[in-house]
């Protein structure tokens, strides 16, 4: 039971992490690809912050000395959160130029589902 | 007692979440999603006071904001196709 | 200004593109890029030759200390793949240098460039740092490069392949994350001699054994081993030609570099090899790779595709040199990393040599090129000998130490296994030759070279697989020294 | 005093947040589109704005308490401009009023798929 | 209401709340509307944004929020506008299932001897750079926000390199989408 | 989006507008016209504010951009252009990044204490004490970054919105823009 609680929150993430990479690597529909492809990141992020995070911890902005009880304030862990900074981002990017290229494909094949796509590529 | 404006917030959301994944059209759709933003509002508002760190506030401002903009993003689509067209109409 | 440059390696090519868009002239960010890359292949000899002569180089971004901050760390490793990366980027980018209008989309030449110059920024990145954060941020820095570079291929399916090199590299990507991140909770660290140091104290735990699975994956996804590699047939044979050789000798060769680093920087050859006994996984596979991307390559219709397939195999020899751990295998891996770049890179150029005049990449329609374009096609049969394996050129060198890394190990079925595969490469490189050679050429056609600005740096390539082939002094002696850096646990 | 503050900001934090329930029952029960968007506005007015108003008592005059503010009016300017372009949009597209599903129910997109 | 009692009820929030990340993602997997799709892609962000905060992670919050219920969506949404709105329907697939429940084993297998969830002695906090960054920014940046001193001041290489990946991606779409506002592709009878 | 169009009343193929339209949108442009401001100004909070809250330059850059495209779903991509015109944006994508680049070619040159250069992004060297030169560093580095994905996303946007869709082409249509 005791796992459960200590581990469950890294579970809950890789339960979300599978569900992207599912709709990834089956679904057909391009658009949907990059959604999974988002969930997926989305859940590698949510991975990393979990991991930053300290019981009883505040977020990593300093309190002013002056205040009270300002030294015994635990700050959560800030590297994994200026990593996923970055991740973010890459994911963005991604997402973008995955979508022009889906909108080109739309324009060349005039579909987004890939076994259309690739039914057209058998045939020509 | 922040506790208790949580769980009311957090059933409001998956209420919320319900009507958004059962439609039936699309605008129950887009309502819910509405609905669901400006609840994490609140929800962020009242976490930063739970925490004591209340100056998350900014972040609330931000979700109001963003919430705004994709729905109106989405309203637009709905109603003309698409994002470009001149909705007013110059004047 | 030498202290500094391990950084003006990357941030040259870096500053450069968004120089393109101010510039927004065709040709003059054609002669900008060939500037950056010239400039690039000089600093990496460079530091090739300082490492060579005083041992690795260590730099300080932001002049924060090392586990703090982001370092640049060069040793003999990575300071032998800058060279090769920034070579092939000076070469193939004058490549049809006074030609490009015709093959790149009108009026956004600037951008291609622009897009060139952050692919190559991104190799580099990769290969000099000495953070393993900081490679993610690289790789997607180059894989977006490429993946639009790719999609400005002829015809619908380049879009397709793009995309599906999209995907697959964005899940290769974020395992590489996953991994990465796994390290760091086990270690608290991102540095990759910091994590080499901090590593074996939680060698136990199931979590590391996880994330080195991870960042195998991962890795081996960009690196196209053999069952994950079915984005490449498509990507390389539907990309625009010049880009097809730019990646294939360099895209590839650096995300192998990154699976040494990981295997020996920073795991380290005893857990790899010893505990986790990857080799057992390894050889079957690489084994597999060489002979299905042979037997594939044989059976191809389009030379493009032909030369993917037979990338395939390619890096089939290198995971094989690389999972025999030693000296000698290794230094044929490393050695035919070096190889492998040039006689690609060289015969891709050829396909895109002929591929201008004909505008054909089929096999049929290559019949009798040969007489049309015998320099062109010279340069090919050098090439394809050398992909065999003939005495004389490259390819023979690395596969003679991979025989060799081979017997030393005792594996006595291997060796004959990796000459057994050198002939199915005579079976798919005769196939083309005798096409070109000895069929007759379509009524009407005329002898017509390839021009001059593509012939020459397909020459270079070529002449570099007939140089090095005789001359092994200098890639045998840093690689040789590269392994024994890699063996010797120091990242 | 600040006992009186005390019990009122609770006061308005347990409403709020019951009105915020009610409206997403009412979200459910309601029988069409534009009666759901009266459950929906409840929440956002009604609900966020007793909550926010509660929030503000606990923390008194501070810069937390602009900001509050700031939510609050942000919350009521944009929501009922949201919910007004949705309903304009339902209104062209022909969601009809007795609860039947309108032009672009899931249903009806089957149909139009198909062509 | 003490501190440690503050900690478990946060924690069931937490949880509470990523049940209801994990229902969004699989409405969001199994919708065919892409259109409500898109919506609920917003919700996720907002859902994991919330999540976010709550572990502390406020700049990450701030980020997610603005790019997944902002930016995405906006983008998913000229995508749709167009191409289609409709997933079709296609067959369930054996091999997908298999990997996914191959690599989700595998990691959870691997997760489970990692320190607990929230844990102090967790190797990431002992290590020298935690205290580094926290004390480093309070002397030697003396910036009260510690993310953005190491973001932009430790780390700031890695900045450097994420706005390259920013830059990179529109010089993407520049190239793939190229020629602006075309009124309809034109059609010739040639081949390519 | 076939099942769409003709609901709504327009016909976004050739542009024709209904008589509705002017006067149905006026709660949206006057509401709009007091947001958009607004959210600018916060981007701006976000911006020089990141360093004592959360925030910073990219957060700040795609709140800028989330509400220029606000601006733009409602008036029109035509208004939009007008405000930020293409040119411009593109100019700001390597703008940003030629700043950040910039601050870090600069450090290579100014020594601080007993360096007599700093290494790349080296902010101490910037100032006359390393704190401010800390501070200076970051600002510059976050304004770069919040230029830069600004001009990206709004870039971006253009790109998607100013598309119109394609009919279906027949199989093996051809290429357009390819020679």
């Amino acid at each position: 039971m005791s796992q459960v609680m200590d581990h469950g929150i890294y579970w809950l993430c890789i339960v979300l992490m599978m569900i992207g990479l599912y709709t990834v690597i089956s679904r057909d529909n391009l658009v949907k690809k990059i959604m999974g492809l988002n969930i997926f990141q989305v859940s590698v992020i949510m991975f990393y912050v979990s991991m930053g995070k300290i019981s009883g911890g505040t977020p990593p902005i300093l309190v002013p000395k002056d205040q009270p009880g300002a030294a015994e304030v635990v700050y959560s862990n800030p590297l994994p959160h200026v990593l996923m900074l970055t991740a973010i981002v890459v994911g963005v990017a991604t997402t973008a130029l995955g979508l022009a290229l889906v909108v080109r494909i739309q324009e060349m094949y005039g579909t987004v589902e890939e076994d259309e796509i690739i039914e057209m590529d058998r045939t020509e | 007692m922040f506790v208790a404006a949580m769980v009311g917030v957090l059933v409001t959301m998956f209420l919320a979440l319900v009507r958004a994944a059962l439609g039936p059209t699309v605008f129950d759709r887009i309502l819910a999603a509405n609905m669901f933003g400006t609840k994490t509002v609140l929800l962020i508002a009242v976490a930063g006071f739970l925490t004591e760190r209340p100056d998350w506030l900014d972040l609330a401002i931000v979700y109001a904001l963003v919430n705004f903009a994709g729905t109106i993003a989405v309203a637009k689509f709905c109603r003309f196709g698409n994002l470009a067209d001149d909705v007013g109409g110059a004047e | 200004m030498t202290a500094h440059l391990p950084i003006l390696q990357v941030v040259l090519p870096l500053m450069a593109a968004p120089l393109c868009l101010l510039i927004r002239n065709g040709p003059a960010t054609r002669y900008l890029a060939i500037g950056v890359a010239w400039t690039s292949l000089w600093i990496a000899c460079q530091l090739l030759g300082q490492v060579v002569a005083e041992g690795p180089i260590s730099y300080m971004l932001g002049g924060w200390v090392a586990p703090f901050g982001i370092e640049y760390r060069i040793d003999a490793v990575n300071a032998y793949l800058l060279v090769i990366v920034t070579m092939i980027a000076s070469v193939v980018l004058p490549f049809g240098v006074d030609r490009i209008p015709l093959t790149v989309p009108a009026g956004k030449e600037y951008l291609y460039n622009a897009a060139f110059l952050l692919c190559i920024c991104g190799l580099l990145g990769i290969s000099i740092t000495g953070d393993i954060f900081n490679v993610f941020v690289f790789l997607e820095i180059s894989s977006l490069a490429s993946y639009t570079l790719i999609s400005l291929g002829k015809g619908r399916r380049a879009l397709r392949a793009a995309f599906s090199y999209l995907v697959m590299g964005t899940v290769g990507g974020t395992f590489f994350l996953i991994g990465v991140g796994l390290l760091y909770q086990a270690t608290g660290t991102l540095n990759m001699a910091d994590l080499a140091e901090r590593l074996p104290a939680s060698f136990g735990a199931r979590s590391v054994v996880v994330s080195f699975a991870f960042l195998t994956v991962g890795i081996g996804i960009k690196l196209a081993v053999f069952p994950l590699h079915q984005w490449l047939p498509n990507a390389y044979s539907h990309a625009p030609a010049r880009v097809s050789a730019f990646l294939a000798a360099t895209a590839t060769k650096v995300s192998f570099y990154l699976l040494l680093r990981v295997f020996f920087g920073i795991f380290g050859v005893t857990y790899v090899f010893g505990t986790l006994r990857a080799q057992n996984l390894l050889i079957p596979l690489s084994l597999l790779a060489m002979f299905v991307g042979s037997v594939a390559a044989i059976n191809q219709t389009n030379i493009k595709r032909l030369l993917a397939y037979s990338s395939i195999a390619q890096i089939g020899y290198m995971t094989l040199g690389l999972s025999m751990a030693s000296v000698d295998g290794l230094t044929g891996g490393i050695v035919h990393l070096f190889n492998h770049a040039l006689m690609k890179g060289g015969l891709f150029l050829v396909v895109a040599c002929v591929g201008y005049r004909l505008g054909s990449d089929r096999v049929e329609d290559w019949s009798g090129v040969g007489r049309r374009m015998p320099w062109t096609m010279a340069a090919f049969v050098v090439g394809g000998l050398s992909l065999i394996g003939v005495p004389g050129t490259v390819g023979f060198v690395s596969k003679w130490y991979l025989v060799l890394g081979a017997i030393n190990r005792g594996w006595t079925l291997v060796a004959p296994l990796i000459l057994l595969s050198s002939l199915l490469a005579v079976v798919y490189v005769w196939r083309i030759i005798e096409i070109a050679w000895f069929r007759q050429a379509p009524a009407g056609a005329k002898r017509e070279e390839a021009p001059l600005s593509m012939l020459v740096p397909t020459w270079v390539l070529i002449g570099a697989t007939l140089y090095f082939g005789f001359h092994t002094d200098l890639t045998v002696g840093v690689a040789r020294q590269a392994a024994q850096a890699l063996l010797g646990g120091t990242p | 005093m600040t006992m009186a503050i005390e019990i009122a900001s609770w006061f308005l934090l347990v409403s709020g947040s019951i009105f915020c329930v009610i409206g997403g029952i009412g979200l459910h029960r309601m029988p069409d589109f534009y009666t759901r968007t009266h459950a929906a506005s409840i929440t956002d007015t009604l609900g966020a704005g007793q909550v926010l108003v509660g929030l503000m008592l606990q923390e008194g005059l501070t810069l937390v308490t602009v900001k509050l503010i700031m939510v609050g009016v942000l919350l009521f300017l944009t929501s009922p401009t949201a919910a007004h372009a949705l309903v304009k949009a339902a209104a062209a597209h022909g969601v009809r009023f007795d609860g039947a599903p309108g032009g672009v129910s899931e249903a009806a997109d089957e149909r139009a798929g198909d062509d | 209401m003490s501190a440690k009692q503050q900690t478990s009820g946060l924690a069931m929030i937490e949880l509470i709340l990523f049940v209801l990340l994990v229902a969004t993602a699989v409405v969001v997997a199994r919708l065919r509307d892409l259109f409500a799709a898109v919506m609920l892609t917003g919700i996720f962000s907002l859902v994991s944004a919330g999540l976010f905060t709550l572990m502390d992670a406020v700049d990450v919050a701030f980020t997610e929020a603005a790019v997944g219920a902002g930016i995405s969506t906006i983008l998913m949404l000229g995508t749709l506008s167009l191409t289609a709105r409709r997933e079709e329907q296609q067959p369930v697939r054996l091999l997908p299932f298999l990997v996914v429940i191959l690599v989700g084993g595998a990691l959870i297998a691997g997760t489970v001897d990692m320190p607990a969830y929230g844990a102090l002695e967790a190797p990431i906090h002992q290590h020298p750079m935690y205290n580094e960054f926290i004390t480093g920014t309070e002397q030697k940046v003396h910036l009260p926000n510690v993310v953005t001193a190491v973001l932009a001041s430790y780390r700031g290489y890695d900045t450097f390199g994420e706005t390259t990946v920013v830059f990179a991606a529109a010089i993407g779409v520049f190239l793939v989408l190229g020629g602006r506002r075309k009124k309809s592709a034109k059609i010739d009878g040639g081949t390519p | 989006m076939s099942g769409l169009d003709p609901l709504a009343g327009v016909d976004s193929a050739n542009g024709r507008r209904d008589p509705m339209r002017m006067q149905e949108k006026l709660v949206l442009r006057i509401v709009s016209k007091a947001t958009v401001p607004f959210i600018l100004l916060f981007a701006l909070y976000v911006q020089f504010h990141g360093d004592f809250g959360p925030g910073g330059g990219f957060q700040a850059g795609v709140i800028f951009a989330a509400g220029l495209i606000l601006y733009g779903v409602i008036f029109g991509l035509d208004m939009l252009e007008r405000v930020a015109p293409p040119r411009v944006v593109e100019f700001g994508i390597a703008l940003g990044i030629l700043i950040y680049g910039g601050v870090g070619v600069v450090s290579l040159f100014l020594g601080h204490g007993d360096a007599p250069a700093g290494n790349f992004l080296d902010y101490n060297g910037l100032a006359h004490d390393p704190v401010h030169g800390q501070h200076l560093g970051i600002l510059l580095v976050e304004l770069g970054v919040g230029i830069t994905v600004t001009a990206a996303m709004l870039a971006i946007f253009y790109m998607f919105a100013g598309r119109r869709m394609v009919e279906r082409p027949e199989f093996g249509a051809p290429e357009e823009d390819q020679p």
